[in-house]
């Protein structure tokens, strides 16, 4: 498949249908309706399903009934949707179903729900934040495997821009390591055999199971499953120019973009910062950035929001100076369009930073 | 009712029995009463069957705790020289 | 070599499908291409642009952009924010007439009666159309052929009863302008 | 006093089973209800048609909360096992993605008609080709008894112990009359387990839903009212009179709409 | 072609105004709102009536979120901003605290009868003693024309551009047909904006659902078809009589109870 | 008043009406329900009123109806009802307006739903833990205190032992600093005034206000919200034996107080250990937490999850060695009772841990 | 219709208007007529008033622009000897 | 001195009155007292248990205990979890009959028939009254006419028709002993 011009929004369709996601429920909300549009308009195509749900609590209940059923699902909705939605991810967690959701976010703010769960009880969703398209359309695929693979909720974090930006994109289906066959699904068939299945938040097995699980039991497996996904899966993130930075800008999501582009800037005049990007948010990959700020006198944190994700670079750099350089920014339109968010901006906050740097260690 | 004809007959798993009573009116021909001075290991009184049930099945499907085993006889037993047979 | 253009104008899909055409057009004529369109304001009928980068190799330019080398403005109330991006020396073109704010680019500058030619082309939501025709023909950025060629399939599927206006508007923009102003690749970087 | 006879020990003469202790498809029929619920009556009611339909191997089960959840784990079916009130989501998307199966959802009067009332108008408004069951005790049972959007006018539950006063607590709603306008409605129907009659005749109406899904005719819809008497806070032995006399008299049994009659 | 009048001034003859630029209660005329759309004549005629029956110094709207949320900040009422679906509840917990209060709502099709159709449902069989107004021209107006719950069938919207079809997209839900049998209910109706004489009897509707309000009668309700000839996909000028064919063939307009006729 | 033989859940009905609550509403979900009816049956009794509401949701949005008109107002469920009115809870906080939500929790896995929001956006609510009954009662007064003061929800987080534990209790009404008149409720008597009220999550006044303030720029004042309130309170917390302690155990609620008890036993046995409860979970009392470890040599955090405390801890304390030792623990009710949680098992935990300490620092 | 009696009149704020052409059939006496040439600075035609405006004001009532503003005179004017006046 | 008395039997309410009836007493005497109550399993009909806490002063004692120094076991089904938490020389009184499992508890014990007492009485559900009845005779933890006084208040006002058979329940169980066995607080210490 050769690449195609297509707008963020569309070609995010196309990935996921290309990654075998055969239903999708959705209600309209910007910048997420342009992916439910889009996936309306394709998955009929190859034989899916696309409900325009009547609320967002009805589309995750429906991805959850067509999981369940075994088909790649997905819902989405921006954060505020999600929101509505945190019971059902949750308890899906707890109930051991694969699912994809998509935070079309507006700004950045939603970086806590998305990686401590805004919901109840101890669970985790793994949480994928592409800085641009080409990115996009292969992460989302991979969003559905590590879903599959460890029976998860799998949060895919987008904004506005990558629902709008247009790039010629190439979505061929990406390949991964062959999953067991879901051996759990249901289709009736087991139905009257004595050994019919059930999915449940409340208990993996039916009472005459050779091992039953007491819902007490069933209830202290939460922090294993979380535990499995840790262990099961390797961090991912990029970073650049970081071997000898005296100063490390993370970021995520497409203020990364425009942080990467900064910085390239910068170091062709010789500044030594570097950039570092978590790709998954949770796991978070501390290792990795523990390794790229070695040299680094500080390090900054730039996000939209009030301070969110320096939480988790502060608890992987225990003993580093780590500031956060961004702040919450946005335009009337509400849906996360950032006046802040300019090339030239982040690399005057970046130069500011490193100023009162040098001021501090002259001092 | 002795001297009634029975077409079918009961197994009755009273240790399961929480005493509702709910068998007892749903039985049409009035063949289960509730005993007044025996209860079952939890505590509860619990149904008992005369001759003459016609194995209509409704005490099976009102009862919410699944204790009755309901059979039908091939031929109809008269009660009176059988009954206590078993 | 990277060229940004914004296209800025108040409210409709205008703007936004001009700028497809041209990213469209360009990608069709072997370059790379990235675009990024805004809404202001939640309310409907606000100011709309839209950036289109096209570059030779794979691109460093983010969706956002601070500097451009070229403009089309279709209306004076996103001005002030569009001319603080143009490099002073790149090509801005004014939509005239409707356009009424005053204009210190020291630059090259087109300006045409965009959205007056369309009206009178019994279109007047094609303003945009006929100012990318205009901008084709003044840079070479794209060709009309390709514009044309590409008209169709920019429009979503229950809007393509639309394509044969927008080829007409073009036209109309690309005939307005006697010649090339400024020069978006060079003769000699023209991809074929 | 009649004679009383030996009950422990199946017949020596010759005799065919009719009933089971375990019902078919139940798994287990011991638990732990209360002494004279309407619950489990109705569940072997259901689970019973379906076997009778020949349709055990391709039915799926799909659960909301309440105290019949605690038959999700017990049935001889596949079962799905929703949140409170979104289980006619979980099986709209299941039904989509297996249009083979026969899917319905086992729901309490709190479950649907309080935490998830739209899911199930929706889901009708729809025409999706699912069975909803709906067990109407009128109560939360599982949470103690309090009031539901069912409850009727003067009946006692844990927070109307006095009865149900339309000043304070609003009025019920009759759900069956309320899904059997909507267009991809093909089947409604209001059974009850307070006696062996009731019982017989809701088992053609669970029979009539599960045809209509069989047969792809739409959404089909089975009311079942329940007793409650812990909720109630009234004997066990009362409830059937209670169930007939407050509940019957507002929630109506009866076969509310069948599309295929015109057909 | 007959004279045209000079329409810049006011007349220096002796007349008096009927009609200003900023009708009663709204702060500000102007907005963003698309060519054609209904909504503003429905909003204008709701705080026109809240003004003509002497309610306006003790009235509040609870408003929803969809095109018609433009209005909130420009009325001279007190408002509520509520999320998408909610403001049913919102207003409940309002008039519960502040009952000598006029509370309304203001709700679009999207809001009311997708993400929030159990909260009016609940409210209104509460018998809540509030007044909610639905706008409905059958999409999602503001996130670009969707379908939604009322959408008629063979109605054009961004997913239905064909018309919608029941098969795919199941079957609409008439609101105030739905609203209207439940206990707590004591007025619904149904009026349209697509023409002047439509817009009068709307005006006499919502007379009737304030005063039932204003008299303590129980919850009233009144569903108002408004053109969205941007979600329609149609010309500004053929959507009142896109409105008489489609919508209103299927939600008749009319007074569907008025609970104190009656009495 | 004199002390009452008070269940929990009654009690706390009782101290929020003499707090001034005035307005309730809620859905059954144990151990929530007991409070609920705790209100059902005591709000009439001074006028107020309580609606069973027929969802999470509805419970919510009628209490922000409620919380807009004036009234002091509160609602709650468990950490699940809690997430389906994520979305509520944090436009509450856009909107400015008071509440207080309880969660009765299940355990404690809803410790990042309580304080980092689970919600969308930048927003936090006061999170309030209690460790008894009497604690407690002036607790919950104080958090519709706090909801004025700040103009935000408050979170109070309760569990099964608070809601069922039965203690002699007092409920007076407690003394707070007054507060500003309501001048922002709706109750009608602005309409038709030229400057109606509104309150709003997308903006804070009408369009002919002098100040019009744009969307855009409404949402940027989250951070400023935030910030105001972190400024505007000191956390709350309680420490014991902390001095010269070399090992200090962290916990909150229902846990702190076994701790509490069994870090008193060992004490007396001339164990050094000290314990540090936090009764405010956000604000975070970090300042006091660093003092009270200042001679630990190690900070084990015992809380009922599979470790989400322990991130505040972290944070709060970055160069001091800080671990887990607690664990999710659950009965077959699933109502939140830890078979774990008994003073004799968290007393050997400490002991092991400190052990361990010993070892490691003989090493 | 030149000669029909003005019961009323029309302010007509044109630059509100966006062309949706509502008012024209809303107007009984068919009063209002859309430009055809003219515009305004948003580029919509706009409607005219014609003598014979009976003040009804369904034209406001139904314009989605607060557009009109509505006069009724006293007396009514007779346009034929009034209309240029203004 | 704190005294810790748990309650345990299986199914129903009738522990859990039992439980708050004791502790109201206890307060109603001057003393302290604390009672926290669960029942096993979701569903109905599990295992149920209380602990009371009985003191003078401000109470150290958590509501989850693991020694405590008295126990009125209804059911054997309770009783594993049950023993391990009775003090060698804390005091047990078994429900007769009902009771089934082998019992090695060192210390004073007191086995009675209270379930039998309470059917016989025609109030089946009131074993656990009559127990308590029987525990204050052979502990005197409160007194008969302590537990008589507040039988009606802690019950909910619509049950309150049950007081009187709780009055009953817990004389006859008082009756059935006859004498004080393992005294909680000895003579002395006993609060006016
Ligand atoms: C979101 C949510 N809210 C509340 C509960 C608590 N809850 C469990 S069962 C139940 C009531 C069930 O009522 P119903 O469906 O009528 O079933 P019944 O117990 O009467 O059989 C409630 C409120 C829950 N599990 N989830
Ligand atoms: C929870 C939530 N979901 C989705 C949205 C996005 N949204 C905003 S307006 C709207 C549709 C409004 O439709 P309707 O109420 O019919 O109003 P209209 O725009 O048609 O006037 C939607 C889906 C939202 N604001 N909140
Ligand atoms: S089978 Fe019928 S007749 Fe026999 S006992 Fe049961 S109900 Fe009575
Ligand atoms: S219906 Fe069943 S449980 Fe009830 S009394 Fe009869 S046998 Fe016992
Ligand atoms: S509470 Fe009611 S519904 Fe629940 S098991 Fe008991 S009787 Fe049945
Ligand atoms: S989209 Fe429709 S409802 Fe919204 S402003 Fe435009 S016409 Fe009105
Ligand atoms: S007021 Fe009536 S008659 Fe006059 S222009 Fe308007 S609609 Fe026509
Ligand atoms: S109705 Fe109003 S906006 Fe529409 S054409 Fe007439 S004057 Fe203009
Ligand atoms: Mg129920
Ligand atoms: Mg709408």
């Amino acid at each position: 498949m050769s690449a195609e011009l297509l707008e963020g929004s569309e070609a995010l369709a196309k990935a996921m249908i290309s990654a075998g996601c055969r239903f999708f429920a959705g209600y309209p909300m910007t910048p997420f309706t342009e992916v439910l549009e889009g996936m309306a308009e394709h998955l009929p195509e190859v034989g899916g399903t696309c409900v325009n749900a009547e609320s967002e609590l009805e589309a995750v209940g429906m991805a959850w009934g067509a999981a369940a059923g075994g088909a790649r699902a997905a819902t989405g909705s921006v954060g505020q949707g999600l929101s509505l939605m945190q019971e059902s991810i949750a308890e899906m967690c707890f109930a051991r179903l694969p699912l994809v959701v998509l935070n079309m976010a507006r700004g950045q703010g939603d970086y806590f729900q998305a990686t401590r769960g805004g919901g109840h009880g101890d669970y985790r969703t793994i949480a994928l934040a592409p800085a641009d398209l080409t990115e996009a359309v292969s992460l989302i695929q991979q969003a559905f495997y590590f879903a599959d693979k460890f029976r998860n909720p799998v949060l895919f974090m987008g904004d506005y821009y990558l629902a709008h930006v247009i790039e010629a994109v190439d979505i061929g289906p990406v390949d991964f390591e062959a999953l067991p066959d879901k051996d759990w699904l249901l289709d009736g068939s087991t139905s009257g055999s004595g050994t019919a299945r059930i999915i449940s938040p409340l208990m993996p097995v039916k009472r005459n199971a050779e091992v039953f699980v007491e819902y007490g039991d069933y209830l202290e497996t939460s922090g294993d499953k979380i535990a499995a996904i840790e262990n099961g899966m390797e961090p991912l993130f990029e970073s650049g120019h970081c071997e000898d930075a005296d100063y490390v800008v993370v970021s995520y999501g497409t203020p990364a973009r425009i942080i990467r582009y900064a910085v390239d800037q910068l170091r062709s005049e010789g500044v030594r910062v570097g950039f570092f990007r978590p790709i998954s948010l949770w796991p978070f990959p501390s290792a990795a950035l523990t390794e790229a700020t070695r040299t680094a006198k500080a390090v900054g944190v730039y996000e939209l929001n009030a301070g969110q994700m320096v939480d988790d670079v502060r608890l992987s750099l225990r003993d580093k100076v780590v500031e956060s350089i961004g702040g919450i920014s946005f335009d009337d339109s509400g849906f996360g369009i950032a006046p802040e968010l300019t090339p030239a901006r982040v690399e005057a906050r970046i130069r500011e930073e490193m100023a009162n740097l040098s001021n501090e260690v002259d001092a | 009712m002795s001297g009634a004809l029975s077409r079918g007959t009961l197994v009755i798993d009273v240790e399961r029995c929480k005493g509702c009573e709910l068998c007892i009116p749903a039985c049409k021909p009035r063949v289960l009463t509730m005993t007044t001075d025996k209860r079952n290991e939890m505590g509860y009184f619990y149904p008992e069957l005369e001759p003459g049930c016609t194995a209509c099945h409704a005490c099976a499907l009102i009862c919410p705790d699944f204790v009755f085993q309901v059979w039908r006889y091939d031929e109809a037993v008269a009660v009176e020289e059988e009954g206590s047979e078993r | 070599m990277e060229r940004e253009i914004l296209l800025s104008g108040i409210g409709g899909q205008g703007v936004q499908l001009a700028a497809r055409s041209l990213a469209q057009a360009a990608m069709r004529e072997g370059r790379r291409v990235l675009m990024f369109g805004t809404y202001g304001g939640m309310m409907r009928g606000g100011d709309t642009d839209a950036t289109v980068v096209i570059g030779e190799d794979s691109l460093m330019t983010p969706p956002v952009v601070d500097r451009v080398w070229g403009v089309i403005a279709m209306h004076h109330l996103s001005w002030p924010a569009v001319s603080e991006k143009l490099r002073s020396d790149g090509f801005l073109l004014l939509n005239d007439k409707v356009f009424q704010a005053e204009n210190s680019h020291p630059g090259p500058c087109l300006s045409i009666g965009a959205t007056a030619i369309a009206t009178e082309a019994e279109m007047p939501q094609a303003g945009s159309m006929v100012a990318l025709g205009a901008f084709a023909a003044a840079t070479n950025i794209v060709r009309l052929e390709t514009l044309l060629d590409i008209a169709e399939e920019v429009l979503p599927s229950y809007r393509s009863q639309f394509a044969e206006g927008n080829r007409k508007a073009m036209q109309l923009g690309h005939d307005a302008v006697s010649g090339s102003i400024c020069e978006a690749w060079g003769v000699a970087e023209a991809v074929s | 006093m009649s004679e009383i006879l030996e009950t422990a020990t199946p017949p020596k003469r010759k005799a065919k089973l009719v009933d089971d202790f375990e019902p078919s498809l139940i798994l287990e029929g011991k638990h732990q209800l209360c002494a004279g619920c309407g619950e489990p009556a109705a569940l072997r009611s259901t689970v019973e048609i379906i076997d009778e339909l020949g349709l055990a191997d391709r039915a799926i089960g799909v659960f909301g909360i309440g105290c019949y959840t605690s038959f999700s784990p017990v049935l001889d079916l596949e079962v799905l096992q929703a949140l409170h009130g979104r289980a006619p989501s979980l099986a709209t998307g299941l039904k989509r993605v297996q249009p083979d199966s026969i899917v319905f959802t086992i729901q309490g009067d709190g479950d649907m008609v309080n935490e998830g009332l739209q899911e199930v108008i929706h889901t009708a408004a729809r025409g999706e080709p699912v069975t909803c069951v709906m067990l109407n005790n009128g109560v939360f049972g599982e949470t103690g008894g309090h009031m539901t959007s069912t409850t009727v006018l003067g009946q006692r539950t844990k927070n109307t112990l006095e009865g149900r006063d339309p000043k304070q607590h609003g009025f019920p709603i009759r759900m069956a009359e309320m899904l059997a306008p909507l267009d991809g409605v093909a089947y409604v129907a209001r059974g009850a387990t307070n006696n062996a009659g009731n019982i017989f005749q809701l088992r053609k109406m669970l029979q009539s839903a599960f045809e209509v899904q069989r047969d792809g005719l739409g959404f089909s819809f089975v009311e079942i009212l329940t007793m409650c008497p812990t909720g109630w806070f009234i004997q066990t032995g009362e409830a059937p009179d209670y169930l007939a006399d407050k509940m019957a008299s507002y929630h109506q049994p009866g076969i509310i709409k069948d599309a295929r009659e015109g057909a």
